[in-house]
């Protein structure tokens, strides 16, 4: 009979493995301290930070108008949910009611903002999985989106579009109907993204079951966004709490369902953002039909100086519940200015769903959980 | 905040908290209760704040320092903005035990303003460097003219 | 039946010293020749691979280099002089050599692993009779060469003292050595049919009856099962887990850079050559024309059976291979590790053991009908 | 075991459908392909089927242009830009001195001179703040609705990043003196000097033993300093000299040129005189 004497001489001692800041799908400049045993991880440690630009402390000597491209720059890929949020905070502190076309363009923009989002995301989580023409393809019709934001205001993909108390131009003269013609483009494009990604095998083996996030511990890590709705949750506030112009349209709340595995699984969390771009073409379908006439500079503040006082605004972005915490002392600059981003709550999960899984898994799950570093960092 | 939520809390701690004049916060005069009063909030089944939105500190100068939880209930879907406002040097109860997204919204309030947290996991920076020195969201605070030995670039005279 | 060495050898046998002499240029002309022919091979592939890769994109791929001025535009050779580029590009690189790796093994190791692919060139003809070396046990020997590869891997991920190297070199290992077996059965199935490992012989086989894959069922599903199993041998995806570009960097070779690193790229082009030749000599029919598929017409009608034009064939049926390989790395994500397993050990084992035993009883059924 | 045979069926299936994807798009490559070739096809062009007319767009943000006669100096802009990458002097006419200051295209009369009008394109983070708040309407982002005012600017990439800074003024040295404001254009003279000592620091040099080389004449020979101008005496000469020099410098041309040119230049000047000229011929 054989007879394993000393235990210790098979057992594997574990690995740290340092991935990032540069590797190519930590998305950004995120440094992860992976501590594995083999090919399976026992601990996940993010390290973040690598990327803080002082945008807080930046915000404490700026006007209330100059912050307005900072805030662009935390989340570059929904520069215009960052904008708007950040308007929203400084309306609801000088108490100011909009235009009612003001409101239905800024809701225009920000789901045009939010397909061009989970465009990236969908096709870097593809990315991220090995297949590399999803994200081309993605890319591709992203860039679309871009031009339409070109013709609008004249950048790219920090615009600078969205002010306190207005936006910066009205709609060029053909842009309802380049929308119109862009919608009719890409709701086909989705079906191809599905038969090419998301219902392939190989797709799905990788993402299906994989990095489970349960919705209590979702809720307690403040997981908001499309990665919380993928876990079961309706938790959306253009649903919940409508801001701006939500409750006027009609649109359902895609929430993960666990078609192919558990729910609440890497799959679901994708297949949310697919869902979600549909739903996003129906709103901006019905705001491009509805849209009233109107000043877009008749609420705009000369000057801005609000009150005595502080605020908290919620948004849904892109990546989920964009806060912003504004003190302000009375001044035309904020006493402080607190944002607090979807992404730096989704991450902090990261930990909790990857331990336990291979080191493949870990890259799934940080593609999924959809993070901007611009916006942890700040 | 709905006259509901005041009402509970007030019967509760009647001594530790007063609201503001808009009655749109809820201030802890006592930092030692808010231990027990986070523990309420959160498992109080006419309460249920399961989820903390947003935890930020602020400087108030004086040597004053105040943190502001605003919390939201998933399944009741209502408000309560908590503030707490303590001398610098007083330490506040940590919630991350509660609400584990306080974990990292702590460790940044430490990070930029120097509030220390007790029974926090691990209360360390989160978003500048472990030996960067100082508390920069502070209103006295002074950018340092070196770092590590490279010199921080405060005004472009270092390059043009 | 003669091989290259063979005819050489009587071409330059006039020339009076000893033969031993002779042997030695006979066989260093036809190395020679098979290195060219590597690298010739990895320049054209990569510009096919990244002129496919960019058009399933909706890319347009290399464009702007184009030979003596001349450029196709918007076609499908735009960007030839890219082939050229890229040879300069990769051969004038600096070298970079970590400071604490393990400089001989570091040097060795994509010797070994191109010294694998030159060997197993001496296996595989090129048409009938274009062969270096025709051994009577061809098939195995191709099969125990292909694996020489391994060792360099995995000398390349242990010297170049990185995790991420060690990590791929480990799983490739793993992978190669598993996905041997799936192909040694699938190859023993073709030898138990046609009763012989000599190349020559298979081939001859399917001139007189019928192109393997079209032999029985079992045949047909044996080259699905055996090319798959050498896409994964060959480190492509979906089953490049080795050196998964959004996992391990690069895998074993995220060290290298310059020289060394266009010789692995020169044979992981070269394996993908030889897995396509290997699959079309013993699958699809080798240097024979599509007419002898099923052997139905007369011989008077194969007109375009010979031998030059068997090079045309052979090499024919390889490059489609070779683009079914590209064309499925671009539409698939990469599996998993512990998948990659269970897809070797689970699914392609049992059904090349099962196809074994079944291709046996329809061979035994057919031969006592006839 | 049904399972095990669904999820093969089940591979095999999607694996062909997405290959099927992938090869149509092969196929239809003429159609599909989205690639702009950048310096080849650029923006306006009809190849590109982006559906607009850069006329439609409400502003395109390419580069940041002054049309500086129209420039009142309010200095509104500098104040808006959120990174202060803008920088303007401005010189009012000292107490009794007649100076016309110009007209704007509105009819405005200027009060006031604008000697600098630098913005450093290098920082600009294309917000257009800046734009806004301007009342002559000269400040503006180039190409597509202000085509009419200038030409669409895609590329002005340089070799140093100092050649982003683009100089708006044309005020002239003469015209700063005429209204009074000799010390401005002092100050400015030495915080030129300072930079271009600054650009000649080579950093600490290892001592080099070694006998100084013969100073033998060199075809493009670039050893002068600025200070060597020093010897010309008159204040009125040495300024526009020492312009001259440095634009010289910055052109990398030789030092026999450079002295070619500060002569040219100061020649038509009052004071000068051929002994200077002498002088500088010396300097070489």
């Amino acid at each position: 009979m054989f007879k394993i004497i000393d235990k210790s001489i098979i057992s594997a001692d574990e690995m740290v493995l340092n991935m990032g800041p540069q590797h190519p799908s930590t998305h950004g400049v995120l440094r992860l301290k992976i501590i594995t045993d083999g090919e399976i991880v026992s601990k996940v440690e993010p390290i973040i930070g690598y990327l803080h630009r002082c945008f807080e402390k930046h915000c404490e000597s700026l006007s209330y108008e100059q912050i307005v491209p900072f805030t662009d720059r935390c989340d570059y890929l929904a520069s215009m949910h960052m904008s708007h949020s950040y308007s929203m905070a400084v309306e609801k502190l000088l108490d100011l009611e909009l235009p009612e076309r003001v409101e239905y363009i800024r809701v225009i923009v920000a789901e045009l903002q939010r397909i061009a989002s989970h465009l990236i995301a969908v096709g870097v989580f593809g990315l991220d999985v090995g297949a590399i023409t999803p994200f081309t393809w993605t890319l591709r019709d992203r860039e679309r989106i871009l031009d339409l934001f070109e013709m609008l205001c004249g950048a790219r993909l920090l615009y600078n579009y969205v002010w306190p108390g207005g936006v910066s131009h009205d709609l060029p003269p053909k842009f309802i109907e380049e929308t119109h013609k862009f919608l009719d483009y890409f709701l086909p494009q989705i079906d191809e993204y599905n038969q090419i990604l998301s219902t392939n095998k190989i797709f799905i083996e990788r993402s299906a079951d994989v990095g489970v996030l349960p919705l209590e511990v979702g809720i307690n890590y403040g997981v908001t966004g499309p990665t919380l709705r993928g876990s079961g949750s309706t938790f959306d506030l253009r649903k919940d709490e409508p801001y701006s112009v939500y409750n006027k349209f009609d649109f359902d709340v895609p929430v993960g369902e666990g078609l192919m595995g558990t729910v609440g699984d890497c799959w679901d969390r994708y297949y949310v953002k697919v869902l979600e771009m549909k739903e996003s073409a129906k709103i901006i379908r019905q705001a491009l039909d509805s849209i009233p006439k109107g000043d877009v500079h008749e609420v705009l503040p000369k000057k801005i100086r609000p009150p005595k006082g502080e605020v908290y605004s919620r948004y849904e972005s892109a990546r989920g519940d964009v806060g912003f915490y504004i003190r302000s002392a009375g001044k035309n600059m904020p006493d402080r200015l607190k944002m607090r981003s979807p992404a730096y709550c989704n991450l902090s999960v990261l930990n909790e769903i990857s331990a336990g899984w291979m080191m493949s898994d870990v890259i799934a799950v940080l593609g999924s959980l959809d993070i901007v570093l611009g916006e942890i960092d700040r | 905040m709905s006259i509901k939520i005041i009402d509970i809390l007030d019967k509760k701690f009647k001594d530790s908290i007063n609201f503001s004049e808009n009655q749109n916060s809820l201030f802890i005069d006592d930092p030692s209760k808010w231990d027990k009063i986070s523990k309420f909030l959160h498992q109080n089944k006419d309460l249920k704040f399961d989820y903390l939105m947003c935890l930020s500190g602020y400087d108030l100068t004086d040597n004053k320092l105040g943190v502001a939880y605003n919390l939201y209930s998933t399944s009741l879907k209502h408000y309560l903005e908590v503030r707490i406002e303590v001398e610098s040097e007083i330490e506040i109860p940590s919630v991350a035990n509660l609400w584990r997204t306080a974990n990292w919204h702590e460790r940044e309030a430490y990070d930029l303003l120097g509030i220390k947290f007790t029974d926090h996991p691990e209360l360390k920076r989160i978003l500048l460097p472990e030996d960067w020195e100082g508390h920069p969201l502070k209103k006295d605070y002074e950018t340092p003219d070196f770092y590590n030995g490279m010199p921080v670039p405060k005004d472009k005279s270092y390059w043009e | 039946m003669t091989s290259i060495v063979d005819s050489i050898l009587s071409a330059i046998s006039f020339i009076n010293i000893d033969i031993n002499i002779l042997l030695i240029f006979a066989i260093v002309i036809p190395g020679l020749v098979l290195f060219i022919l590597m690298a010739l091979n990895v320049m054209i592939s990569v510009y096919f691979e990244r002129k496919v890769a960019a058009f399933m994109q909706d890319r347009l791929g290399p464009m702007e280099v184009g030979i003596f001025g001349f450029k196709g535009g918007k076609k499908f050779w735009g960007g030839i002089g890219q082939i050229f580029a890229d040879t300069v590009k990769l051969l004038t690189k600096e070298d970079i050599m970590p400071a604490n790796a393990d400089k001989v093994l570091m040097l060795v190791s994509p010797f070994i692993i191109v010294a694998g692919a030159l060997l197993t060139f001496i296996g595989i003809p090129f048409s009938d009779g274009l062969i270096v070396s025709d051994f009577n046990i061809g098939i195995l020997y191709i099969i125990a060469m292909s694996s020489v590869g391994v060792i360099g891997v995995i000398l390349a991920g242990w010297s170049s003292n990185n995790k991420w190297s060690l990590y791929g070199a480990m799983r490739s290992a793993a992978q190669i050595i598993s996905y041997e077996i799936p192909i040694g059965l699938n190859l023993l199935l073709i030898v138990i049919v046609c009763g012989s490992l000599q190349v020559s012989d298979i081939v001859q086989w399917q001139a007189d009856n019928r192109w393997f894959i079209f032999h029985s069922p079992f045949t047909f599903v044996a080259f699905f099962i055996f090319f798959i199993s050498v896409v994964a041998e060959t480190n492509r995806t979906p089953f490049d887990i080795p050196e998964a570009e959004s996992e391990l960097v690069a895998g074993w070779m995220t060290e290298f850079s310059g020289f060394k690193w266009s010789i692995f790229f020169m044979s992981e082009y070269a394996n993908m050559l030889i897995v396509s030749l290997v699959a079309s000599f013993v699958f699809l029919g080798g240097w024979l024309s599509p007419f002898t598929i099923f052997n139905v017409f007369p011989d008077s009608w194969l007109i375009l059976d010979g031998f030059y034009i068997g090079i045309f064939w052979l090499l024919i049926k390889a490059i489609f291979l070779v683009f079914v390989m590209m064309w499925f790395r671009w539409t698939f994500p990469r599996l998993r590790v512990d998948q990659l397993m269970y897809i070797c050990w689970k699914v392609f084992i049992p059904f090349s053991l099962a196809n074994l035993f079944f291709v046996t009883i329809w061979e035994l059924i057919a031969g006592s009908i006839s | 075991m049904s399972q095990y045979f669904i999820n093969i069926y089940d591979a095999v299936k999607t694996m062909i459908s997405g290959m099927s994807l992938t090869l149509e798009h092969l196929r239809k490559k003429k159609d599909l392909v989205a690639t702009l070739q950048y310096p080849n096809e650029k923006w306006p062009q009809p190849e590109r089927h982006i559906g607009f007319d850069h006329k439609d767009y409400n502003v395109i943000r390419s580069r940041l242009h002054v049309d500086i006669d129209d420039c009142i100096g309010c200095m509104q802009c500098e104040r808006a830009c959120p990174v202060d990458c803008i920088k303007i002097d401005t010189i009012k006419p000292g107490k009794g001195i007649d100076f016309d200051c110009g007209e704007t295209s509105n009819d405005t009369r200027k009060k006031m001179i604008v000697p600098r009008f630098t913005i450093d394109m290098s920082e600009c983070m294309y917000c257009n703040l800046c734009v806004y708040p301007c009342p002559e309407e000269c400040i503006y982002m180039v190409g597509g609705p202000n085509e009419p005012k200038h030409d669409i600017d895609y590329e002005y990439s340089k070799y140093v990043k100092h050649d982003l800074v683009f100089e708006f003024s044309n005020v002239t040295d003469q015209q700063i003196v005429d209204i009074g404001a000799q010390s401005y254009l002092d100050e400015r003279n030495s915080k030129i000097d300072k930079i271009n000592q600054g650009v000649n620091l080579k950093g600490n040099e290892p001592q080099v033993s070694s006998a100084p080389t013969p100073a033998a004449p060199v075809q493009a020979s670039d050893t002068l300093e600025i200070k060597c101008l020093d010897i010309i005496e008159d204040k009125m000469l040495k300024t526009p000299a020492k312009k001259v020099f440095f634009k010289s410098k910055r052109a990398g041309e030789d030092d026999i040129i450079k002295i070619d040119k500060v002569i040219a230049e100061i020649s038509k000047l009052d004071g000068y005189s051929p002994e200077l000229e002498q002088k500088l011929k010396d300097l070489l």
